[in-house]
Protein backbone atom coordinates (compact mmCIF):
# COMPACT_ATOMS: atom_id res chain seq x y z
CA UNK A 1 0.00 0.00 0.00
CA UNK A 2 1.13 3.44 -1.18
CA UNK A 3 -0.41 6.48 -0.22
CA UNK A 4 0.06 10.48 -0.09
CA UNK A 5 -1.04 12.48 2.80
CA UNK A 6 -1.59 16.40 3.17
CA UNK A 7 -2.21 15.60 6.90
CA UNK A 8 0.32 14.50 9.65
CA UNK A 9 1.73 10.99 8.56
CA UNK A 10 -0.37 8.59 11.96
CA UNK A 11 2.76 6.22 13.06
CA UNK A 12 0.94 4.18 14.91
CA UNK A 13 -2.28 3.28 12.43
CA UNK A 14 0.53 2.31 10.15
CA UNK A 15 2.55 0.29 12.32
CA UNK A 16 -0.73 -1.67 13.74
CA UNK A 17 -1.52 -2.54 9.85
CA UNK A 18 1.37 -4.28 9.17
CA UNK A 19 1.16 -6.64 12.63
CA UNK A 20 0.59 -10.31 11.52
CA UNK A 21 1.08 -13.16 13.71
CA UNK A 22 3.35 -15.00 11.14
CA UNK A 23 5.49 -12.09 10.93
CA UNK A 24 9.15 -12.31 13.02
CA UNK A 25 10.19 -8.30 12.26
CA UNK A 26 9.22 -4.98 11.36
CA UNK A 27 11.91 -2.68 9.90
CA UNK A 28 10.62 1.13 9.85
CA UNK A 29 12.34 3.99 8.16
CA UNK A 30 11.30 7.30 9.10
CA UNK A 31 12.67 10.41 6.95
CA UNK A 32 12.19 13.47 8.90
CA UNK A 33 12.49 17.57 8.25
CA UNK A 34 15.96 18.66 9.97
CA UNK A 35 16.83 22.25 10.28
CA UNK A 36 20.05 22.26 8.22
CA UNK A 37 20.50 21.30 4.57
CA UNK A 38 23.88 22.09 3.25
CA UNK A 39 25.07 24.39 5.85
CA UNK A 40 21.98 26.69 5.22
CA UNK A 41 19.38 26.83 8.25
CA UNK A 42 16.01 25.08 6.74
CA UNK A 43 12.83 26.64 8.54
CA UNK A 44 10.11 24.62 6.86
CA UNK A 45 9.84 22.55 3.89
CA UNK A 46 7.11 22.04 1.16
CA UNK A 47 6.54 18.83 -0.88
CA UNK A 48 4.58 18.68 -4.37
CA UNK A 49 3.53 15.53 -5.50
CA UNK A 50 2.01 15.04 -8.40
CA UNK A 51 -0.57 12.27 -6.93
CA UNK A 52 -1.45 10.35 -9.44
CA UNK A 53 2.11 9.05 -11.12
CA UNK A 54 3.37 9.14 -7.06
CA UNK A 55 0.82 6.96 -6.11
CA UNK A 56 1.16 3.74 -9.83
CA UNK A 57 4.97 4.78 -9.13
CA UNK A 58 4.70 3.69 -5.13
CA UNK A 59 2.54 1.61 -5.72
CA UNK A 60 5.36 -0.34 -8.22
CA UNK A 61 8.55 0.11 -5.88
CA UNK A 62 6.20 -1.75 -3.42
CA UNK A 63 5.64 -4.47 -5.65
CA UNK A 64 9.08 -4.94 -6.58
CA UNK A 65 10.07 -5.31 -2.90
CA UNK A 66 7.54 -8.33 -2.65
CA UNK A 67 9.21 -9.96 -5.46
CA UNK A 68 12.35 -9.84 -4.47
CA UNK A 69 12.14 -10.80 -0.95
CA UNK A 70 8.48 -12.68 -0.46
CA UNK A 71 5.75 -12.91 2.24
CA UNK A 72 6.09 -9.91 2.91
CA UNK A 73 3.92 -7.15 4.38
CA UNK A 74 5.18 -3.62 3.29
CA UNK A 75 3.22 0.01 3.31
CA UNK A 76 4.57 3.35 2.43
CA UNK A 77 3.30 7.30 3.16
CA UNK A 78 4.42 10.65 1.75
CA UNK A 79 3.84 13.76 2.39
CA UNK A 80 2.94 16.48 1.03
CA UNK A 81 2.40 20.44 1.51
CA UNK A 82 3.93 22.32 4.11
CA UNK A 83 5.74 20.27 6.99
CA UNK A 84 8.11 22.21 9.83
CA UNK A 85 11.24 20.99 11.22
CA UNK A 86 10.78 17.64 12.78
CA UNK A 87 7.74 16.35 11.02
CA UNK A 88 7.87 12.98 9.14
CA UNK A 89 8.29 13.06 5.63
CA UNK A 90 7.50 9.58 4.65
CA UNK A 91 7.18 6.26 6.53
CA UNK A 92 7.70 3.03 5.30
CA UNK A 93 7.43 0.28 7.17
CA UNK A 94 8.00 -3.81 6.10
CA UNK A 95 6.81 -7.48 8.19
CA UNK A 96 8.55 -9.98 7.05
CA UNK A 97 9.23 -14.10 8.59
CA UNK A 98 12.88 -12.77 9.09
CA UNK A 99 14.82 -9.74 9.55
CA UNK A 100 17.27 -9.70 7.10
CA UNK A 101 14.26 -9.28 4.26
CA UNK A 102 12.41 -6.53 6.12
CA UNK A 103 16.27 -4.41 6.52
CA UNK A 104 16.85 -5.10 2.86
CA UNK A 105 12.90 -4.46 1.74
CA UNK A 106 12.80 -1.24 3.75
CA UNK A 107 15.97 -0.02 2.24
CA UNK A 108 14.85 -1.28 -1.42
CA UNK A 109 11.80 1.16 -1.30
CA UNK A 110 12.87 4.31 0.70
CA UNK A 111 16.11 4.18 -1.94
CA UNK A 112 13.83 3.75 -4.63
CA UNK A 113 11.08 6.38 -3.78
CA UNK A 114 13.86 9.01 -3.45
CA UNK A 115 15.04 8.86 -7.12
CA UNK A 116 11.73 7.80 -8.79
CA UNK A 117 8.79 9.26 -7.52
CA UNK A 118 7.34 12.56 -9.12
CA UNK A 119 7.75 14.72 -5.61
CA UNK A 120 9.85 18.12 -5.47
CA UNK A 121 10.93 18.99 -2.13
CA UNK A 122 11.30 23.44 -1.68
CA UNK A 123 13.34 24.69 1.27
CA UNK A 124 12.51 27.82 2.96
CA UNK A 125 15.41 28.97 4.42
CA UNK A 126 15.56 31.30 7.72
CA UNK A 127 16.73 33.90 5.63
CA UNK A 128 13.49 34.28 3.33
CA UNK A 129 15.14 32.65 0.48
CA UNK A 130 13.61 29.04 -1.14
CA UNK A 131 15.55 26.40 -3.17
CA UNK A 132 14.29 23.36 -4.89
CA UNK A 133 16.29 20.63 -3.67
CA UNK A 134 18.55 18.77 -6.34
CA UNK A 135 17.62 21.43 -8.83
CA UNK A 136 20.69 23.63 -8.32
CA UNK A 137 21.64 23.95 -11.96
CA UNK A 138 18.01 24.75 -12.98
CA UNK A 139 17.72 27.06 -10.06
CA UNK A 140 20.53 28.91 -11.14
CA UNK A 141 19.61 29.96 -14.84
CA UNK B 1 2.40 19.85 -36.44
CA UNK B 2 0.81 18.26 -33.37
CA UNK B 3 -1.24 19.38 -30.48
CA UNK B 4 0.74 18.23 -27.07
CA UNK B 5 -0.54 19.60 -23.94
CA UNK B 6 2.39 20.03 -22.09
CA UNK B 7 2.23 19.91 -18.13
CA UNK B 8 5.21 21.89 -15.85
CA UNK B 9 5.86 20.99 -12.85
CA UNK B 10 7.73 22.55 -9.64
CA UNK B 11 10.98 24.51 -10.95
CA UNK B 12 9.41 24.45 -14.22
CA UNK B 13 6.04 25.68 -13.21
CA UNK B 14 7.47 28.33 -11.23
CA UNK B 15 9.69 29.13 -14.58
CA UNK B 16 7.19 28.73 -17.04
CA UNK B 17 4.40 31.04 -14.95
CA UNK B 18 2.19 28.49 -15.71
CA UNK B 19 1.34 24.88 -15.41
CA UNK B 20 -0.26 23.77 -18.33
CA UNK B 21 -0.23 24.78 -22.10
CA UNK B 22 -1.52 23.49 -25.18
CA UNK B 23 0.71 24.28 -28.10
CA UNK B 24 1.38 23.32 -31.60
CA UNK B 25 5.13 21.50 -32.22
CA UNK B 26 7.03 19.68 -34.99
CA UNK B 27 7.80 16.96 -32.81
CA UNK B 28 8.46 13.73 -32.75
CA UNK B 29 9.77 12.47 -29.16
CA UNK B 30 9.43 13.42 -25.68
CA UNK B 31 12.91 14.86 -25.97
CA UNK B 32 11.60 16.46 -28.74
CA UNK B 33 9.01 18.51 -26.24
CA UNK B 34 11.67 19.03 -23.39
CA UNK B 35 13.69 20.85 -25.65
CA UNK B 36 11.06 22.85 -27.96
CA UNK B 37 9.91 24.30 -24.75
CA UNK B 38 13.10 24.96 -23.14
CA UNK B 39 12.82 28.69 -23.10
CA UNK B 40 9.75 27.79 -20.69
CA UNK B 41 10.21 26.19 -17.95
CA UNK B 42 14.22 27.80 -18.26
CA UNK B 43 16.35 24.54 -17.75
CA UNK B 44 19.58 24.25 -18.43
CA UNK B 45 19.02 20.94 -16.64
CA UNK B 46 20.56 18.10 -18.83
CA UNK B 47 17.12 16.10 -19.83
CA UNK B 48 19.30 12.98 -18.26
CA UNK B 49 18.51 14.47 -14.97
CA UNK B 50 14.68 15.51 -15.51
CA UNK B 51 11.79 12.54 -16.23
CA UNK B 52 9.07 13.00 -18.24
CA UNK B 53 5.56 11.00 -18.74
CA UNK B 54 2.96 10.83 -21.33
CA UNK B 55 -0.35 10.54 -20.59
CA UNK B 56 0.06 9.71 -17.19
CA UNK B 57 2.33 7.10 -17.78
CA UNK B 58 6.18 7.01 -17.14
CA UNK B 59 7.90 7.41 -20.59
CA UNK B 60 11.30 7.42 -21.94
CA UNK B 61 13.24 10.67 -23.66
CA UNK B 62 12.72 8.58 -26.58
CA UNK B 63 9.20 7.53 -26.52
CA UNK B 64 7.16 9.15 -29.48
CA UNK B 65 4.39 11.69 -29.46
CA UNK B 66 1.21 11.72 -30.71
CA UNK B 67 -1.14 14.22 -31.90
CA UNK B 68 -3.19 15.28 -28.56
CA UNK B 69 -0.70 13.65 -25.88
CA UNK B 70 0.07 15.49 -22.67
CA UNK B 71 3.55 15.57 -21.76
CA UNK B 72 4.30 16.12 -18.38
CA UNK B 73 7.97 17.53 -17.71
CA UNK B 74 9.61 16.35 -14.16
CA UNK B 75 12.63 18.70 -13.07
CA UNK B 76 15.06 16.43 -11.06
CA UNK B 77 12.76 14.83 -7.68
CA UNK B 78 13.63 14.73 -4.22
CA UNK B 79 11.31 12.66 -2.41
CA UNK B 80 12.02 11.43 1.05
CA UNK C 1 20.66 3.65 26.17
CA UNK C 2 19.74 0.17 26.74
CA UNK C 3 17.07 -1.37 28.96
CA UNK C 4 15.56 -4.50 29.67
CA UNK C 5 11.72 -3.98 30.23
CA UNK C 6 9.27 -6.42 32.63
CA UNK C 7 6.06 -4.64 30.46
CA UNK C 8 4.54 -4.14 27.09
CA UNK C 9 7.63 -1.70 25.08
CA UNK C 10 6.34 1.61 24.98
CA UNK C 11 6.89 1.91 21.05
CA UNK C 12 5.39 6.06 21.02
CA UNK C 13 7.92 6.90 23.40
CA UNK C 14 11.20 5.56 22.73
CA UNK C 15 10.35 6.79 19.40
CA UNK C 16 10.07 10.50 20.58
CA UNK C 17 12.52 10.14 22.67
CA UNK C 18 14.70 10.12 19.85
CA UNK C 19 13.47 12.99 17.91
CA UNK C 20 15.87 15.52 17.24
CA UNK C 21 15.75 18.51 14.79
CA UNK C 22 18.95 17.76 13.31
CA UNK C 23 18.32 14.00 12.86
CA UNK C 24 17.26 13.46 8.73
CA UNK C 25 15.77 10.10 9.52
CA UNK C 26 14.97 7.61 12.02
CA UNK C 27 15.64 3.45 11.21
CA UNK C 28 13.06 1.35 13.26
CA UNK C 29 13.75 -2.25 14.29
CA UNK C 30 11.27 -4.14 16.36
CA UNK C 31 11.23 -8.37 17.05
CA UNK C 32 8.13 -10.19 17.02
CA UNK C 33 6.56 -13.06 18.69
CA UNK C 34 6.27 -15.44 15.76
CA UNK C 35 3.27 -17.86 15.75
CA UNK C 36 5.55 -20.49 14.28
CA UNK C 37 9.06 -21.88 14.58
CA UNK C 38 11.19 -24.18 12.36
CA UNK C 39 7.78 -25.80 11.74
CA UNK C 40 5.99 -25.83 15.08
CA UNK C 41 3.53 -23.59 16.36
CA UNK C 42 4.16 -21.58 19.05
CA UNK C 43 1.80 -20.58 21.60
CA UNK C 44 3.54 -17.99 23.83
CA UNK C 45 7.09 -17.33 24.62
CA UNK C 46 9.32 -16.45 27.77
CA UNK C 47 12.32 -14.24 27.66
CA UNK C 48 15.04 -15.41 30.54
CA UNK C 49 17.17 -12.26 31.10
CA UNK C 50 20.35 -12.01 32.87
CA UNK C 51 19.89 -8.20 33.51
CA UNK C 52 23.01 -6.58 34.98
CA UNK C 53 25.27 -7.97 32.08
CA UNK C 54 22.36 -7.68 29.54
CA UNK C 55 22.85 -3.95 30.46
CA UNK C 56 26.10 -3.49 30.38
CA UNK C 57 26.61 -5.32 27.22
CA UNK C 58 23.33 -3.67 25.14
CA UNK C 59 25.28 -0.25 26.48
CA UNK C 60 28.60 -1.42 24.89
CA UNK C 61 26.67 -2.41 21.66
CA UNK C 62 25.52 0.93 21.13
CA UNK C 63 28.64 2.85 22.09
CA UNK C 64 30.19 0.37 19.32
CA UNK C 65 27.58 1.64 17.22
CA UNK C 66 27.93 5.03 18.04
CA UNK C 67 31.83 5.14 17.10
CA UNK C 68 31.29 3.63 14.06
CA UNK C 69 28.22 5.83 12.97
CA UNK C 70 28.83 9.37 14.68
CA UNK C 71 26.35 11.39 15.41
CA UNK C 72 23.62 8.97 16.04
CA UNK C 73 20.92 8.66 18.75
CA UNK C 74 20.36 5.41 19.46
CA UNK C 75 17.91 3.45 21.99
CA UNK C 76 16.78 -0.43 22.11
CA UNK C 77 14.56 -1.78 24.88
CA UNK C 78 14.68 -5.99 25.10
CA UNK C 79 11.80 -6.99 26.78
CA UNK C 80 12.10 -10.53 29.86
CA UNK C 81 9.30 -12.51 31.14
CA UNK C 82 6.62 -14.17 29.11
CA UNK C 83 5.19 -12.79 25.66
CA UNK C 84 2.24 -13.05 23.33
CA UNK C 85 2.19 -13.88 19.87
CA UNK C 86 2.20 -10.54 18.27
CA UNK C 87 4.07 -8.92 20.82
CA UNK C 88 7.08 -6.71 20.44
CA UNK C 89 10.14 -8.56 22.17
CA UNK C 90 13.10 -6.15 20.83
CA UNK C 91 12.93 -2.33 19.92
CA UNK C 92 15.91 -0.95 18.13
CA UNK C 93 15.53 2.97 17.08
CA UNK C 94 18.21 4.71 15.42
CA UNK C 95 18.05 8.66 14.48
CA UNK C 96 20.89 9.97 12.18
CA UNK C 97 21.08 13.12 9.70
CA UNK C 98 21.19 10.45 6.44
CA UNK C 99 19.54 6.93 6.40
CA UNK C 100 22.54 4.85 5.32
CA UNK C 101 24.04 5.43 8.76
CA UNK C 102 20.63 4.71 10.40
CA UNK C 103 20.06 1.99 8.95
CA UNK C 104 23.84 0.60 9.28
CA UNK C 105 23.53 1.24 13.08
CA UNK C 106 20.30 -0.08 13.65
CA UNK C 107 21.36 -3.47 11.60
CA UNK C 108 24.27 -3.53 13.71
CA UNK C 109 22.70 -3.45 16.87
CA UNK C 110 20.20 -5.82 16.00
CA UNK C 111 22.70 -8.47 14.97
CA UNK C 112 24.92 -7.94 18.18
CA UNK C 113 22.21 -7.85 20.77
CA UNK C 114 21.01 -11.39 19.55
CA UNK C 115 24.07 -12.65 19.94
CA UNK C 116 26.08 -11.64 22.49
CA UNK C 117 23.33 -10.75 25.06
CA UNK C 118 22.60 -13.26 28.47
CA UNK C 119 18.86 -13.64 27.17
CA UNK C 120 17.45 -16.81 26.64
CA UNK C 121 14.02 -17.65 24.24
CA UNK C 122 11.66 -20.57 25.65
CA UNK C 123 9.09 -21.21 23.42
CA UNK C 124 5.81 -22.73 24.52
CA UNK C 125 4.20 -24.76 21.72
CA UNK C 126 0.87 -25.73 21.09
CA UNK C 127 1.45 -29.57 21.98
CA UNK C 128 2.66 -28.43 25.63
CA UNK C 129 6.00 -28.83 25.12
CA UNK C 130 8.51 -26.46 25.53
CA UNK C 131 12.23 -25.62 24.26
CA UNK C 132 14.83 -23.58 24.77
CA UNK C 133 15.70 -21.56 21.38
CA UNK C 134 19.51 -22.26 19.92
CA UNK C 135 19.86 -25.36 22.58
CA UNK C 136 19.20 -28.46 20.60
CA UNK C 137 21.70 -30.05 21.29
CA UNK C 138 21.72 -29.29 25.16
CA UNK C 139 18.05 -30.41 25.19
CA UNK C 140 18.93 -34.02 23.71
CA UNK C 141 20.94 -34.52 26.75
CA UNK D 1 41.67 -26.07 45.35
CA UNK D 2 39.35 -22.67 45.36
CA UNK D 3 35.69 -21.92 46.52
CA UNK D 4 34.12 -20.94 43.47
CA UNK D 5 30.38 -19.49 43.29
CA UNK D 6 28.72 -21.15 40.20
CA UNK D 7 25.32 -19.28 38.67
CA UNK D 8 23.23 -21.44 36.02
CA UNK D 9 21.21 -19.99 33.98
CA UNK D 10 18.01 -21.19 31.29
CA UNK D 11 18.69 -24.18 30.11
CA UNK D 12 21.68 -24.99 32.39
CA UNK D 13 19.55 -23.73 35.47
CA UNK D 14 16.80 -26.65 34.75
CA UNK D 15 19.45 -29.40 34.71
CA UNK D 16 21.09 -28.50 37.79
CA UNK D 17 18.24 -28.39 39.15
CA UNK D 18 19.46 -24.92 41.09
CA UNK D 19 20.57 -21.61 40.16
CA UNK D 20 24.03 -21.52 41.83
CA UNK D 21 26.17 -23.41 44.07
CA UNK D 22 29.33 -22.89 45.83
CA UNK D 23 31.65 -25.49 45.22
CA UNK D 24 35.04 -26.43 46.32
CA UNK D 25 36.84 -26.94 42.81
CA UNK D 26 40.62 -27.44 41.45
CA UNK D 27 40.31 -25.59 38.65
CA UNK D 28 42.79 -23.20 37.00
CA UNK D 29 40.74 -21.42 34.05
CA UNK D 30 36.49 -20.68 33.24
CA UNK D 31 36.77 -23.82 31.47
CA UNK D 32 37.66 -26.19 34.13
CA UNK D 33 34.40 -24.93 35.79
CA UNK D 34 32.21 -25.75 32.50
CA UNK D 35 34.09 -29.24 32.59
CA UNK D 36 33.90 -29.68 36.12
CA UNK D 37 30.26 -28.68 36.59
CA UNK D 38 29.34 -30.66 33.08
CA UNK D 39 27.08 -33.38 34.12
CA UNK D 40 25.16 -30.56 36.31
CA UNK D 41 24.13 -28.24 33.54
CA UNK D 42 23.89 -32.12 31.28
CA UNK D 43 25.43 -30.48 28.42
CA UNK D 44 26.84 -31.79 25.60
CA UNK D 45 26.78 -28.31 24.38
CA UNK D 46 30.66 -27.91 23.06
CA UNK D 47 32.02 -24.53 25.13
CA UNK D 48 32.41 -22.61 22.07
CA UNK D 49 28.75 -22.10 21.94
CA UNK D 50 28.26 -21.28 25.37
CA UNK D 51 29.52 -17.86 26.89
CA UNK D 52 31.22 -17.44 30.71
CA UNK D 53 31.15 -14.50 33.02
CA UNK D 54 33.27 -14.22 35.87
CA UNK D 55 31.94 -11.90 38.91
CA UNK D 56 29.29 -10.03 36.64
CA UNK D 57 32.08 -9.15 33.75
CA UNK D 58 31.86 -11.20 30.28
CA UNK D 59 35.07 -13.40 29.79
CA UNK D 60 36.80 -15.92 28.22
CA UNK D 61 36.87 -19.71 28.76
CA UNK D 62 40.67 -19.35 29.27
CA UNK D 63 40.47 -16.62 31.79
CA UNK D 64 42.26 -17.67 35.01
CA UNK D 65 39.64 -17.93 37.73
CA UNK D 66 40.38 -17.15 41.73
CA UNK D 67 39.42 -18.17 44.80
CA UNK D 68 36.51 -16.46 45.73
CA UNK D 69 35.42 -16.45 42.29
CA UNK D 70 31.47 -16.44 41.11
CA UNK D 71 31.41 -18.04 37.79
CA UNK D 72 28.36 -17.50 35.28
CA UNK D 73 27.20 -20.41 32.91
CA UNK D 74 25.53 -19.42 29.97
CA UNK D 75 24.12 -21.99 27.83
CA UNK D 76 23.52 -20.78 24.00
CA UNK D 77 21.75 -17.25 23.78
CA UNK D 78 18.63 -16.14 21.51
CA UNK D 79 18.12 -12.40 22.27
CA UNK D 80 15.65 -10.43 19.89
Amino acid sequence: MFAISDNDISVDALREQLMDPGAGGLCVFEGWVRNENEGRTVERLEYEVYEPLAVSEGEKVIAEAREQFPHLQACCVHRSGLLEIGDCAVWVGVAAPHRDEAFKACRYIIDQIKVRLPIWKKEHYLDGDTGWVNCERCANV
Amino acid sequence: MKTITVRYFAMFREHAGLGEETLQLDVATALDVFEQTRSRHASTEPSGHCKVAINDEMAEWTSSVNDGDTVLLFPPVAGG
